[in-house]
């Protein structure tokens, strides 16, 4: 075997490359993954509330969130060796007006549709919940077996224990192009060397749309900017994971530390640019606006930093988790479209399972790749 | 004696009005506009809060607001940095545990 | 372009209780084992550890995380690629940033 | 959104500098700053600054702030104060938290002068209140008024080390010891012969081994370092003192010019981490400058230079000045940088060790160890003469930037660089031009490195900068350059004036063979 070579090559050490490889290294498999940004987990990975919710999902992803939450979730802390800071004390999606509140009852129905214990509460019924909330929540949906955990930490305990496992990684190493050999999708070439894999796994977010032109296939996937703030630590106030129908904030408070990291969605994304600063100077005014006008209790929390990115935003905002007809050997995870890390640890585990079972234990024919019909 | 009463360089120090303010309850005296650091010092007081995790004393360290290690609840409110915070009359100032007042 | 290679078994130092970032209160000990885990950047040892990442933003521990970072590594410190800055450099709270309006009077 | 020429962030002597030549050629120009005073760090600088006359040498930091100010205001320039720029954003835009708002400001050229931070070192119980930063003590006392402690061990023997323990002394304060890791003296020899004559030991290879004290710092255990930066057993010293001060460096503090997406580099030459810089202080970012400690750490006499040539080329990008003025102006700029940036302290020197002068002259192995001249290396130097009878001993032993004596000298006695006007040279006393005694020259002298001494009449002035003024007949004990007790000694003359901006000029009689000797005076108690 020459030395850039394993059972799997992972393109993309985020939290789905770090996943995957864990699973991949426990079934026993070698595994290489490249990353191209010199730390590990630097992309959507670091830019996201750490929601691990099943609510508010579209029912083609919803499976896979059901099985992380049940099977994978509890148990990740102690698997890992990490505490990966989970909480699973409910998701509450909060609602201002009618409008909202018919967008959260259409989601609650199709959740409950799939299994999901999830209802719809009054404003009151949610300040029951959560004291802290303002006049302004007319309503909310309620799903009490979501929760959120610190998306850092999962990420890098992933690596961490992969690593321990045999994984091998290499950041600061920008892949280039996929080659095919007989027909398969056989040699990652990157920047400083070529790496051969039995099995190929893309999960390189946004980078994997021009690689899977490499070998002539494409998802639709482009940019969206999401920002991302964190505020000081403070006394413990709330346990459950947010969301608005508005979709004008989520987030939660770290009951470990007791900061609170809230993602924003600031209105100015299709206008944003790519390029640096990526932070725009008006995005952390409106997340302030947007949170306390659900919670003016926070008014007095300060905001000690905030960051932004660009994510991989699928044209049906649902991923695409996929072998290839045309490219045996390559496997397809990306298109998370800002949901990503919840799913992430079953996303690792389903991955594992279409290398070493040559299937997934889920249905995935939802999330193909050619659901597009531009193959 | 803390106050330096006159510096050879200096001379004597322009301040504000002398204030009473309380520390944890107790009433005590500085200048109106001096950061609030400044009356604590002067009044002998060293431990500004104790930390989250060892509960370790801390008090002011860098002195011009950037290491964060001086913050106290001042009027309510924590994670005050008092090394920047002008001191004003009847200002209540309490010791910081962990993250807020103590329990 | 950085493998992440076995750094060799973790041996504990005399002075690994040694507080290096005040904020977060984080020890030389916990930095040292998480650069043994593999954590090689400044950037996953602040999002590992939280060290650096507390109220004053590592500008009191920056340096001396970054200069245990390179000893363990066994590289000039100048080598190692400092944290990212962020804004804001100070903490400001919601309400101020939330009230970012123009006004004549400014 | 309200838009200037210039935005300027930060009114250290940087950025007020810059500030001040933009307004001059007609910028609208503001000044950011997070600080309730203007001036940076000058106004904790209660010391006479080096240089030459033209960039305000043996002008006192607080004096200096206080004319930019003036000259800022002259020229227009709108300062901004409790103005903490949060954010540098595309095109220019910065957010400034004032007050209880965030405002929005955009211009077309930005020089960010944002200053340095002191670095920290970690030892056990380093947490504990009482372990403070040497700025910390700065802005405690010359800020406002306030002693940081009674009894003071400082780490550090940098020139804010140096420094800052002579302020601790004018404050009233005791100085235990300076200890440095290092086996020399990191700044200026006359700053530590300042320190060393009032008797504070120095202690250089050693470090600290931990602090003590159960809520507050109560001591410090200090230890001495063999080759390998391990602490010998046994040489471990302990001191009784309620505050232990940190002076172990400075990093530029250039988080907004990573944010502001300029390419940056870490120099250990400039102390961290810092933009790319061209000549002008442009940085790869075109329309962003830096100057000052953000690109490069020095001493606030360059950072000024550094800020006129980044506000003439912020001008001349704007079109207020075209590009011949610009070479012009700038050329006479770099010509005052380059006259700073020379010797043994300067930037390109650092890291460097140093056993001779650039004359040739044998380097103080006992001033950089113990931070005060021995009496058997004095003879060696050009300012100290064989004569007997009235005359400076200037007592000015390495090359350091700085010349305000020769001007001082209305006999012209004293020369430094002779004609090719070098800096940075020792000073040279010439006994034939006729030395009346006048003492400009030991008033003037920012190290405090000149003395008049008089073997026949058995008398030594000396510069004195400390309260209580001792009066005409105090009696005490002369000290030596060691700070140890030399003789008993007897006030024969205070002399004060305008002109000596503070500096006292105190004459003590001696017994005549000790007049090359007694170097401070004590009052009895």
């Amino acid at each position: 075997m020459v030395k850039n070579a394993a059972d799997v090559v992972i393109v993309g050490g985020g939290i789905m490359g770090c996943a995957a490889a864990y699973y991949l290294a426990k079934g026993g498999c070698s595994v290489i993954v490249l990353e191209k940004e010199n730390a590990v987990g630097s992309g959507g990975s670091a830019r996201n509330g750490g929601g691990v919710r099943q609510s508010g999902r579209d029912p083609r992803e919803l499976p896979i969130a059901m099985r992380g939450i049940k099977n994978i979730w509890p148990t990740l802390a102690e698997e890992l060796g990490v505490d990966v800071e989970y909480c699973q004390k409910g998701n509450l999606r909060l609602g201002k007006t009618a409008a909202h509140l018919d967008i959260l009852a259409g989601l609650t129905r199709k959740a409950v549709d799939c299994g999901l214990n999830v209802k719809m509460i009054s404003g009151d019924e949610a300040r029951a919940i959560n004291p802290y909330l303002s006049q302004a929540v007319l309503g909310a949906s309620w799903c009490p077996t979501d929760g959120h955990a610190n998306p850092l930490l999962a990420t890098l305990a992933f690596y961490r224990r992969a690593r321990q496992l045999g994984a091998r990684f290499i950041s600061g190493e920008t892949v280039r192009a996929i080659r095919k050999n007989k027909g398969r999708a056989r040699v990652v070439a990157a920047e400083n060397g070529l790496y051969e894999g039995g099995t190929i796994i893309v999960a390189a977010g946004l980078g994997s749309r021009p690689l899977l032109n490499t070998v002539g296939l494409d998802v639709p996937l482009q940019p969206v900017l999401l920002e991302t703030l964190v505020t000081e630590a403070a006394v413990e106030m709330f346990p459950q994971m947010l969301g608005t129908a508005a979709a004008d904030f989520y987030g939660h408070q770290s009951a470990r530390h007791g900061s609170f990291v809230f993602g924003i969605a600031s209105g100015y994304e299709p206008f944003a640019r790519a390029g640096f600063p990526v932070s725009s100077s008006g995005a952390a005014a409106a997340a302030c606006r947007n949170i306390l006008s659900y919670f003016p209790v926070l008014a007095d929390l300060k905001i000690i930093r905030s960051w932004a990115g660009w994510i991989d935003d699928c044209a049906d905002h649902v991923p695409v988790i996929s072998f290839t007809d045309e490219v045996p050997g390559l496997i397809i995870a990306c298109g998370f479209s800002g949901h990503g890390f919840g799913i992430s640890p079953a996303v690792g585990k389903l991955l594992s399972e279409m290398v070493i079972d040559g299937q997934p234990a889920l249905d995935l024919a939802a999330l193909r790749y050619d659901r597009f019909g531009i193959k | 004696m803390t106050r330096i009463k006159e510096h050879p360089i200096l001379g004597v120090y322009p301040k504000g009005e002398l204030v009473e303010f309380t520390f944890d309850g107790q009433t005590l005296r500085g200048f109106a506009g001096e950061p609030v650091a400044m009356a604590l010092r002067s009044a002998g007081v060293l431990i500004h809060r104790y930390t989250s995790k060892l509960r370790r004393p801390r008090g002011i360290f860098c002195a011009i607001g950037r290491c964060t290690d001086c913050v106290m609840v001042v009027d309510g409110r924590p994670n005050i940095r008092t090394c920047v915070t002008p001191l004003a009359a009847g200002m209540n100032v309490r010791t910081q545990y962990g993250v807020g007042e103590e329990k | 372009m950085l493998e992440r290679k076995d750094l060799g078994g973790y041996i504990a130092a005399p002075d690994d209780d040694l507080i290096v970032c005040r904020c977060e209160e984080i020890t030389k000990g916990e930095i040292r084992h998480a650069i043994h885990d593999g954590l090689f950047t400044l950037a996953e040892i602040r999002r590992f550890l939280r060290a650096g990442m507390g109220l004053c933003q590592g500008q009191t521990c920056g340096r001396l995380v970054k200069a245990l970072l390179a000893r363990e590594l066994g590289v000039a410190p100048a080598a190692v690629e400092p944290a990212t800055a962020r804004s804001p450099v100070r903490p400001v709270e919601m309400r101020v940033l939330a009230d970012n309006q123009e006004r004549d009077d400014g | 959104m309200k838009r200037y020429d210039l935005i300027v962030v930060g009114a250290g002597p940087a950025g007020l500098s810059a500030a001040i030549e933009a307004a001059r050629l007609g910028l609208r120009v503001v000044v950011y700053d997070e600080n309730a005073r203007p001036g940076g760090q000058l106004f904790k600088q209660i010391h006479k600054f080096f240089g030459s006359r033209e960039h305000k040498a043996k002008i006192r930091g607080i004096k200096i702030g206080e004319e930019l100010l003036q000259e800022a205001t002259d020229a227009g320039v709108e300062i901004m104060l409790n103005a903490a720029v949060t954010g540098l954003f595309a095109e220019k835009e910065i957010t400034a938290r004032v007050n209880e708002r965030i405002l929005h400001r955009k211009a077309d050229a930005i020089i960010l002068a944002t200053g340095a931070s002191e670095n920290m070192v970690n030892f056990p119980n380093w947490t504990l209140p009482g372990v403070i930063g040497a700025g910390a003590a700065q802005t405690m006392m010359n800020l406002h008024g306030v002693k940081p402690g009674e009894r003071i061990l400082m780490l550090g023997s940098g020139n804010v080390g140096l420094v800052v323990s002579y302020q601790l002394l004018q404050a009233g304060c005791a100085v235990a010891a300076v200890v440095d890791a290092l086996p020399r003296i990191g700044g200026y020899g006359v700053h530590a012969a300042k320190v060393a004559r009032c008797g504070v030991p120095f202690y250089t290879a050693h470090t600290i081994v931990r602090a003590e004290g159960g809520d507050r710092v109560t001591g410090a255990v200090i230890g001495e370092l063999d080759k390998d930066w391990r602490i010998i057993s046994g040489t471990e010293k302990h001191f009784a003192v309620d505050t232990i001060c940190l002076a172990v460096g400075l990093s530029p503090m250039s988080q907004l010019c990573a944010l502001a997406g300029c390419a940056m580099e870490d120099d250990p030459a400039k102390a961290g981490y810092v933009p790319v810089v061209d000549k002008y202080g442009e940085t790869s970012v075109a329309g962003i400058f830096a100057a000052g400690d953000v690109s490069g750490i020095e001493e606030a006499s360059s950072a000024m230079i550094e800020g006129r040539i980044a506000g003439l080329a912020a001008a001349h990008r704007l079109g207020f000045l075209d590009k011949g003025d610009l070479d012009a102006r700038i050329a006479v700029q770099e010509k005052a940088l380059a006259g700073l940036r020379q010797g043994m302290f300067a930037p390109g020197s650092r890291g460097k060790t140093f056993t001779r002068t650039d004359e040739g002259y044998p380097l103080s192995q006992n001033l950089l160890r113990k931070g005060y001249l021995d009496a058997a290396e004095i003879s060696a130097y050009p300012g100290i003469t064989p004569d007997k009878g009235l005359r400076p001993v200037i007592e000015c032993a390495q090359n350091i930037p700085c010349n305000p004596c020769q001007d001082a000298c209305p006999k012209h006695c004293i020369t430094v660089g002779g004609t090719d006007g070098n800096i940075t040279a020792l000073p040279v006393f010439d006994a034939q031009k006729g030395c009346t005694g006048c003492g400009l020259c030991v008033a003037s002298c920012s190290g405090q490195a000149i003395f008049l001494v008089d073997e026949d009449a058995g008398e030594v002035t000396l510069p004195y900068e400390f309260l209580p003024l001792p009066q005409k007949g105090d009696r005490g004990r002369a000290l030596g350059r060691d700070g140890q007790e030399v003789c008993a000694a007897e006030i024969t003359a205070v002399k004060t004036a305008g002109v000596f901006d503070k500096t006292n000029l105190l004459t003590m009689r001696v017994p005549p063979q000790y007049a090359m000797a007694a170097r401070f005076f004590q009052r009895e108690s």
